[in-house]
């Protein structure tokens, strides 16, 4: 198993633990985190799983660039939201979960 | 000529956009409204007469447009198209008169219009279809541009009766496209020619024909108020007098009947449709109609809802009539898709003015009504009588052609329900009459108006009369030339019979 | 150019009452039309008498082809109904002079008139049926013309009837119209042999005989007939007896298959029928109470009399040419007597039964003598019907005894007279009766008793004058009668039997019925009340679809997580394994 | 012009206008918004045009050819849709300009127009990315601009459907992206084009399959997961409300319609392709049962969308394993059934912005009588109706009858029974608000009545779905040029 | 209890199905570094990965970049919809503020390294633009406010420079003949860099505004009584 796959298989677990954190909490802060470390695990399966067997590819690395830089500017609007959400509703949860 | 190519689509427009117009006019222009209205109906009358000419010498006038590659927009002017656009264009030209009379102060009159001449468009659309399609497109466009009118008076009731006339067309629409959409697959665009089409079809696909054509009558019985389906006409009678007149008694209901015609004679073919052995089960369900309907309509106490029921079992005729294999029996129904129209449309009429002058709307009401209505009460009778079937009026006609063409097809059982209908038809109309003549009036009318007219206001009255003498003369003289029995022989002799 | 004076003659006698009908909806124009009422039926009369049989007329633009013609069967019917006609006009002038409702009956005995007339001048189905529907339905207004309980009553029934005959008449007329080569344009005089050769000859014939019966008083159909009578007015009973009547038997003549096949089973039901009608109408007649009431029985017994000789000319085709002119020339004798009868009460009302004059009396009596058989019309009726029974030749045994029925029919309607006249006495001064009255009536007895001789070209079996040795056997049963008549007076008393005796059980289990289905539809409504469309009243109730909606709803919001989890599993293995 | 008019301009256009009227000041944004229309309609004109005279255009990003660069590729369905944000974006900024200029400059129309060019460009990226890893970021792009649209009036409903449809977006897009990373690792390019004959039908590709179905379908609101959908598109303004139904829902499920015509075909199993097709059945009944339970128009609009996409999905069942008739008359009915929903959509959804603006509150019980003060909205609104219930001569009703014909040829007869009933629950739906304003109620003379313009854009928008409709034919020859299913058929 | 077995379980499905995707996989036909390779030398830059960023699928940046204002946009405008209190984000904690002041200058330096660096080695405009941002969210937190960051217009010039410049360096190639974003061949390295550096500006403004524009902590209006309800 070259070292690429594992970075493969970790992001695969990651993935995992993130769908299941983003479906059981209700917490908003606690989804938005539990989808950041799919986001993260699903670049690392990205690069990896590229990786595996073959050198270096650049493409895989500029990919992931692009989707760190989506995943933060989807995570700051996120969090934006939330907070106007909290000062309009004192909830950190959505309204169906309270 | 271009001309040809364009007069069908022409006629239609016209009503299309005396509707556009009189939609954008606001609500106060009556005036304008009024002549919008009369011209459209006069333009229309004009060229449908010129089109009926041009067919008697077998002018080809047809407008063809493709919508979908297989399938097209037809609309072609053949005898039988004719005969039914003949017939809408005319009673709609008295029909606007009357409402533009009955709506006199009334709201919402640019809505009521503006969907009328909808309506009539769609119903000369239906005449003028030449394909399963485009007849299918105006069927619909009929119950959207109904609906307005039934629920025109905004009320609990009406929007009731609106709600349960909706849920019956429109189901009935939804059949019907299951059914023309099943025959498109089958046959490609199915054109109305003597149902050239079906009969090479291999016998294999024998049994699906027999479950299209279940379909395509089940969803037009239900505008043409077959036995089972027949719930909505009663209770759309809340509607006012001009739209139960035009709508209940001549467009919708006869569109439904229209179309069982063109599926009968002209997708499937009356030698195919025997073979198939689809006939007869149709005359059983007609007449079961015929007597289903007589017979509520004896039990009724509201003057309209005894019309509507009775409504349901006249169009049964025309049903019974197509179901008759033999060129009587189809002469029979044809003539009384005219007939009952105009003596319906004049009992209609007459409801409506006893409604508006006297405030009259059961039958035990009417006591008196000839003395202080005369000539209205006199428009009723010749359209009960003439519905009775007494000879010299139109429905013994229809019921003679049909009685013969039963004979001649072998049901003789056919006879006994004409007649059998004829006694209850006198037993639910002779008692009104004698209430509207014999009694005298027993309390002061309920809502009295137009005292200053002797009968009622000249717009209600005229209309009526006119109705009436037409009717009478579709019975008298039904010899003549150019008389609804001449038409329909030529619809006969000319497309079915080679 | 003498067909032309005869077409238009013969358009002319039905629609100049048309005409007039038309002019009576002018407010203006009613009065003059009231007054002028009574000559409408002069054409009509002058056309019977002057017009040669054979013209005829064709108008196709009319209903299918409308054909009017006289011959000789339908001049002696125009002959007697248009006499009638005139006669009672002149009467109902008089009569009815007072009569807050007089324009309208001058309306409907108009429309009538005219429906009488075409009926019989009538040669294709579709006028014949459209002129006999007219009489039907404008007599209605006749009958009812009282405004009183039984007037309504009596119109009620009629109609039932009428209504009833009208159908069973379509569905004969259609039968046998669809047996003919060209269907849509029927000639009566085709339809005879039609119907011999028609698969459903029997179903044909019960139709028309039982039609056109009721019209004629079959027995068990006369129901109508004894309640109309008395309550319409006199004029109107005079000519719905004299006239109207005939029009079933006109329609029996003109449709029935006579002189082409014998149809013995259908003869012998039909001359059963007769007697039974001549016999029980006489029995029930004698136990009346108003003179009307007793006529109408007494035309009832005569058109059984009637329907007996219709039956012998079916038996044997070879009768037919001798019975035909006979049972016409016995129609038109009835007519005009039982008019003269029927105007004759009003006469009475004048001064009164005890006052009139012993003259008056005969004169009364003259008619009703006629009618049982030694009178002039009468007698040369009866013997030219007695003439024809004998001239039969495959004839079967019992037609002997037929003179001997007829003589016990003629007891009883000499019976009838004596009863009628015995209650003329009773009749209270009413009316007091004008010129007009008094010369319609003279002109209907005038005809009835001389107008037999006058008419050159009626068909006169026996020949005249008529030798004596006839009149012995037609005299014994007149003066039976007489006797039997003057001991009832002593010591009989009449029976209670209503007038128009069945149809009172008839109107009972029709009004069973109606109660029945009433009662049947309150349980059906109220069973059915759960499922209806929305209840018109009903609130609009959040139903439960929707509030389990709403629940529904949230939790696909709160579980949507679980539920993309779910599906993604699911689309894992339709996409892996599939 | 001889030469083709290169496509990133469609990108361009918007993305520049975005720019601008996000750095030009409050006042001038609305013009400038407006501006930027006539150049817009100009390129889409053009290169309509160009795909006529030249057919397929392929325009190679940064001059580098497929596997490396990214590939711009406009066939007939792409350019369809580029032609149909433009035709149904400019009347939604014809309603929000006349709406803005009515009621003042008051703050958040301000951020607005930006918003608007974005989502445009982010559209019309997608319609023409040939790259399954740009088509991730078009998505992302679409998503957040979207969610900022619903967010837009800042009220608590707004924030929490904003913030709901966030993060459905999210995990949608992450799904996709996982399926991008096993196509990339299992084909080694990203190319759309050739993505069929490298990525093979090995597991990985399957359940990339499946993973970029659940993330689009969850993006189009496909119906077990259509909960974020109504609270967004309900809550949200006029505008913005129609052009989310009609165009940014369908952009997703044009990514799966591409993903799916492009894999190997027996990847895209026929299991997948009927539980496809069985949600959309299931979207058709519950999406309709809701929108006629409930009370508030706009909310009942948005459910019927949830209804109608139902009608979409019925395209997968009835174009994998079919013959190329059935899979030929889908792919029109699809397509019309998608451009006429998107057309009568927004025409109901501003139609119904102006009669909740007319009578004041959102409830469809204080209808009654407007059709004596608002006729032109009234007007539009049943006329959008028709088209959605299926009814002729509208567009709705051709696609319907393509869609029974293509079921009927395939002998999967159940889609047939879904069409008919759907067809019966939106004409429930309809009708129960054209019967609210029928009902003479109570004498309510007073209604603010909005400026002409935005019922114009409501009755042009609802008079295209009709029109569409009678000229069928035009749309879908232009719509099969490049498809699968190639010309004619 | 039950909601908690069905996430994890559903969760762990969907981990096995990856794997399977992971084990039972083609070795791809398609090989893409090695293209990269032979079209390095035409690319400009020197390091592959900036390369393939900002040359072979520059368009995917620009999206990105525009991701990113969008999300500032998005921010903008609900703080205009919800009004905020006056700013008064930050401690007044000298300690703080005379460590930032020696951190300052070695921050920017890093950040000015990593852009130049990006062309031979990893680095570029993104990382330098995070640098940079932390920068800025240090001086906020630190309570010095960027006043000329007040000016509205002047936030979204800078905002608005990065992706300007570069779409209209790509519009400028496409009006030159050649296709969208095809920088010329000698220019394409300095070309290059020059986005770069305004993408810096653009990214590191960005990301600042982000955190500056979410609401202060303390003025929620409700933050008072829910506080009181929480206790009850």
């Amino acid at each position: 198993m070259s070292s690429a796959l594992f970075y493969a298989w970790v992001g695969v677990v990651l993935c995992g633990l993130g769908l299941f954190g983003f479906i059981l909490h209700r917490h908003l802060m606690r989804r938005l985190l539990a989808f950041n470390i799919m986001g993260s695990g699903s670049f690392m399966i990205l690069v990896g799983l590229a990786q595996d067997g073959r050198g270096a590819d650049p493409v895989p690395q500029a990919l992931v660039l692009t989707g760190i830089v989506v995943a933060v500017a989807s995570t700051a609007l996120a969090l934006v939201i939330l907070r106007r959400w909290y000062r309009v509703s004192g909830e950190s949860r959505l309204p169906e979960d309270v | 000529m271009a001309l040809n190519t364009w007069l069908p689509l022409i006629v239609v427009a016209t009503s299309l956009f005396a509707a556009l117009g009189i939609f954008l006019l606001r609500e106060e222009r009556h005036t304008l409204r009024s002549a919008f209205n009369l011209s459209a109906a006069a333009i229309k009358l004009g060229l449908v007469i010129w089109m009926a000419i041009g067919v008697l010498d077998q002018v080809r006038y047809e407008t063809r447009y493709t919508l979908i590659d297989g399938v097209s927009f037809i609309l072609r002017a053949d005898p039988l198209g004719i005969m039914f656009a003949g017939l809408s264009s005319v009673l709609w030209l008295f029909t606007t008169i009357y409402a533009i009379g009955y709506l006199e102060n009334a709201p919402n009159r640019s809505r009521f219009f503006g969907f009328f001449s909808l309506c009539v468009a769609s119903t000369v659309g239906i005449a003028l279809a030449g394909n399963l399609f485009t007849f299918f497109l105006f069927y619909e466009l009929l119950t959207l541009s109904t609906y307005p009118l039934v629920v025109h008076r905004g009320t609990a009731k009406s929007l009731r009766a609106g709600k349960i006339y909706l849920a019956y067309t429109l189901g009935g629409g939804a059949v019907l496209l299951l059914g023309v959409a099943a025959l498109h697959t089958l046959v490609g665009d199915v054109e109305f020619s003597a149902g050239a089409g079906l009969r090479v079809l291999d016998p294999a696909l024998h049994p699906m024909l027999v479950v299209i054509f279940v379909m395509l009558i089940m969803g037009l019985g239900v505008k043409a108020a077959l036995l089972p389906l027949h719930g909505w006409l009663p209770t759309a009678m809340v509607a006012p007098a001009p739209v139960s007149a035009l709508l209940h008694a001549v467009a919708v209901v006869k569109a439904g009947a229209f179309g069982i015609v063109r599926v009968v004679y002209d997708v499937f073919g009356i030698e195919f449709a025997w073979q198939l052995g689809l006939l007869a089960p149709l005359a059983v369900l007609a007449s079961a109609t015929i007597l289903y309907g007589s017979l509520r309509a004896l039990a009724q106490t509201d003057l309209k809802r005894r019309l509507a029921y009775s409504t349901v079992s006249q169009v049964s005729y025309i049903v019974l009539g197509t179901a008759l294999f033999g060129p009587v029996g189809t002469v029979g129904g044809l003539v009384h898709l005219l007939h009952q129209g105009l003596m319906k449309i004049t009992l209609f009429f007459c409801a409506g003015n006893y409604a508006e002058t006297l405030g009259v709307h059961r039958i035990d009401e009417l006591d008196g009504a000839g003395r202080r209505m005369p000539a209205t009460s006199v428009a009723f009778t010749l359209g009960a009588f003439g519905m009775i079937g007494v000879p010299p009026l139109a429905g013994f006609v229809t019921k003679w052609y049909l009685g013969i063409g039963a004979l001649q097809a072998g049901m003789e059982w056919v006879v006994a329900v004409l007649v059998l209908s004829s006694v209850l038809n006198a037993a639910y109309f002779l008692p009104v009459l004698h209430r509207i003549w014999f009694r005298p009036q027993r309390a002061p009318w309920p809502d009295e108006h137009f005292h200053a007219h002797r009968d009622t206001h000249p717009w209600l009255l005229l209309p009526t009369l006119a109705t009436a003498a037409m009717s009478l003369a579709a019975g008298v003289l039904a010899g003549m030339p150019f008389s609804p029995l001449y038409w329909a022989e030529v619809v006969v002799h000319q497309s079915y019979l080679p | 150019m003498s067909t032309m004076i005869a077409a238009f003659g013969l358009i002319l006698a039905p629609a100049l009452p048309l005409l007039m009908a038309l002019l009576w909806c002018v407010p203006g124009l009613r009065a003059r039309v009231a007054g002028w009422t009574p000559w409408a039926a002069l054409p009509a009369l002058l056309l019977a008498l002057g017009g040669q049989s054979g013209a005829s007329v064709q108008l196709d633009w009319i209903m299918f082809g409308t054909v009017l013609g006289l011959n000789e069967l339908n001049r002696v019917f125009l002959t007697v109904t248009a006499t009638l006609w005139l006669g009672a006009g002149v009467y109902a002038r008089g009569y009815l002079a007072g009569d807050a409702r007089v324009e309208q009956f001058c309306l409907l005995w108009l429309a009538t008139m005219a429906g009488n007339i075409g009926l019989i001048l009538a040669q294709d189905v579709a006028s014949f049926y459209a002129s006999f529907a007219l009489m039907t339905f404008a007599a209605y207004g006749l009958v009812i013309h009282a405004r009183s309980a039984q007037a309504l009553r009596a119109g009620r029934v009629y109609l039932a009837m009428a209504v009833v005959g009208e159908a069973l008449i379509l569905t004969g007329l259609m039968l046998a119209a669809s047996g003919l080569d060209v269907p849509l344009l029927p000639m009566l005089a085709a339809l005879p042999e039609a119907i011999a050769e028609s698969a459903h000859r029997d179903l044909i014939i019960t139709c028309l005989f039982f039609g056109f019966g009721i019209k004629a008083g079959l027995p068990l159909l006369h129901m109508w007939l004894p309640l109309a009578h008395p309550v319409a007015p006199i004029p109107a009973s005079a000519v719905l007896s004299g006239a109207m009547i005939k029009a079933g038997l006109l329609g029996w003549i003109s449709t029935l298959p006579f002189g082409l096949i014998s149809l013995p089973h259908w003869s012998l039901f039909m001359m059963g029928t007769g007697l039974l009608a001549a016999f029980g109408a006489a029995f029930i007649g004698v136990h009346q109470q108003t003179p009307k009431t007793v006529l109408a029985y007494s035309s009832i017994s005569q058109m059984g009399l009637i329907t007996v000789g219709v039956g012998a000319g079916l038996h044997d085709p070879k009768v037919w040419p001798v019975l035909g002119p006979a049972i016409a020339l016995y129609a038109l004798h009835h007519g005009l007597a039982k008019g003269a009868l029927f105007l004759g009460v009003g006469i009475v009302g004048h001064r009164g039964g005890r006052l009139i004059s012993p003259l008056l009396w005969l004169a009364l009596a003259l008619p009703g003598l006629s009618l049982a058989g030694p009178m002039f019309s009468g007698m040369a009726a009866k013997l030219s019907l007695k003439a024809a029974l004998a001239a039969g030749s495959s004839i079967p045994a019992w037609w002997q005894h037929l003179p001997l029925l007829l003589g016990l029919a003629a007891i009883g309607t000499t019976s009838l007279i004596a009863r009628y006249l015995w209650l003329l006495l009773e009749v209270k001064p009413g009316h007091p009766a004008t010129r007009s009255v008094w010369l319609g009536w003279g002109m209907v007895l005038g005809a009835s008793t001389f107008g037999l001789v006058a008419l050159p070209w009626l068909p006169v079996a026996a020949g005249w004058p008529p030798d004596l040795d006839y009149l012995p056997d037609l005299a014994w049963p007149v003066l039976v009668g007489v006797i039997l008549a003057l001991l009832a007076v002593r010591h009989l008393r009449a029976w209670p039997i209503p007038a128009g005796d069945g149809v009172v059980a008839l109107e009972w289990v029709f009004a069973a019925l109606v109660r029945g289905w009433r009662g049947f539809r309150v349980v059906m409504r109220r069973h059915t009340r759960k499922w209806r469309w929305s209840k018109p009243g009903a609130k609009a109730t959040p139903s439960i679809m929707s509030l389990y909606g709403n629940r529904l709803e949230q939790t696909w919001r709160r579980d949507a997580g679980l539920i993309f989890a779910a599906l993604l599993v699911v689309m894992l293995l339709a996409t892996v394994l599939g | 012009m001889s030469v083709a008019l290169p496509l990133p301009w469609l990108i361009v256009v918007p993305l520049g206008g975005a720019m601008a009227s996000f750095l030009v000041p409050e006042r001038w944004r609305v013009r400038l918004g407006l501006a930027v229309l006539p150049v817009m309609w100009l390129v889409t004109l053009a290169v309509l045009g160009d795909l006529a005279a030249h057919g397929v255009q392929v325009h190679a990003l940064g001059g580098w050819s497929a596997p490396l660069g990214i590939t711009l590729l406009a066939d007939g369905l792409a350019l369809g849709m580029v032609a149909l944000t433009t035709l149904v974006f400019s009347l939604c900024a014809v309603h929000a300009a006349s709406h803005a200029a009515e009621k003042g400059h008051n703050g958040e129309i301000g951020f607005l127009w930006p918003l608007l060019w974005f989502l445009v460009a982010a559209l019309n990226s997608i319609w023409l990315s040939a790259d399954i890893f740009n088509l991730y970021v078009g998505l992302e792009l679409l998503g957040l601009t979207a969610v900022g649209l619903v967010a837009l009036t800042g009220s608590a409903e707004a924030l929490a459907a904003a913030m709901r449809y966030l993060l459905a977006a999210l995990l949608g897009s992450l799904c996709y992206l996982l399926g991008v990373a096993l196509l990339y690792a299992a084909g080694g390019s990203l190319a759309l084009g050739d993505l069929g004959t490298i990525a093979g039908s090995g597991a990985t590709a399957r359940v990339a399959l499946a993973l970029m179905t659940l993330g689009l379908i969850l993006k189009t609101a496909l119906f077990p997961l259509h909960a974020w959908l109504p609270p967004a598109h309900g809550g949200a303004l006029a505008p913005v409300s129609a052009l989310l139904s009609a165009l940014v829902v369908k952009a997703s499920l044009y990514i799966l319609i591409r993903l799916w015509l492009a894999l190997d075909p027996d990847v895209a199993t026929a299991a997948a392709a009927n539980l496809l097709g069985a949600l959309g059945a299931g979207a058709v009944l519950w999406g309709g049962w809701m929108a006629w339970r409930q009370t508030k128009l706009k909310y009942l609009v948005a459910y019927s969308t949830v209804a109608q996409i139902g009608y979409l999905f019925l395209f997968f069942p009835l174009v994998t394993g079919t013959s190329t008739i059935a899979g030929g008359l889908a792919w029109d009915g699809t397509l019309l059934m998608l451009i006429s929903h998107a057309l009568a959509k927004a025409g109901m959804f501003l139609a119904a912005g102006n009669l909740v603006l007319a009578m004041g509150s959102p409830l469809i019980a204080d209808l009654s009588g407007i059709s004596r003060f608002r006729p032109l909205s009234l007007f539009s609104f049943g006329l959008a109706g028709v088209s959605l219930m299926g009814l002729p001569p509208s567009g709705g009703f051709t696609a319907k009858w393509l869609l029974l014909q293509s079921a009927l040829h395939s002998g999967q007869w159940w889609w047939v029974v879904v069409l008919i009933v759907g067809g019966l629950l939106s004409a429930a739906y309809v009708f129960k608000v054209l019967r609210h304003s029928f009902v003479e109620g109570p004498k309510r003379d007073h209604f603010n009545s909005p400026p002409m313009a935005m019922e114009l854009a409501a009755l042009a928008l609802a008079a295209a779905g009709m029109g569409v409709g009678l000229a069928a034919q035009s749309p879908l020859t232009w719509m099969r040029i490049g498809s699968p299913f190639g010309v004619g058929g | 209890m039950s909601r908690k077995l069905l996430a994890a379980l559903l969760s762990l499905t969907v981990t096995l199905a990856l794997s399977l995707a992971l084990i039972d996989r083609p070795l791809p036909t398609e090989d893409l570094p090695a293209r990269v390779g032979q079209a390095m030398q035409s690319s400009g830059v020197a390091h592959p990965v900036t390369a393939v960023l900002l040359n072979f699928r520059s368009y995917d940046t620009l999206l990105e970049v525009g991701v990113l204002l969008i999300a500032v946009v998005v921010a903008l405008a609900l703080r205009e919809a919800q009004p905020d209190g006056p700013d008064r984000m930050g401690l007044d904690n000298p300690l703080l503020r005379a460590i930032t002041a020696w951190l300052m200058p070695l921050m920017l330096m890093v950040s000015g390294y990593l852009l130049w660096a990006g062309s031979t080695r990893p680095g570029g405009a993104f990382q330098a633009g995070a640098v940079l941002a932390a920068c800025g969210v240090l001086l906020r937190l630190c309570g010095t406010g960027l006043s000329w960051l007040e000016q509205p217009w002047r936030l979204r010039a800078g905002l608005a420079l990065g992706p300007l410049v570069f779409l209209a360096a790509g519009t400028a190639t496409m009006l030159a003949g050649a296709s969208f974003l095809a920088y010329p061949e000698p220019l394409a390295g300095s070309l290059i860099l020059f986005i770069e550096l305004n993408l810096m500006v653009s990214i590191a403004l960005a990301l600042i505004s982000l955190f500056r524009l979410a609401p202060p902590q303390s003025d929620s209006p409700h933050f008072a009584d829910r506080r009181r309800s929480r206790r009850e």
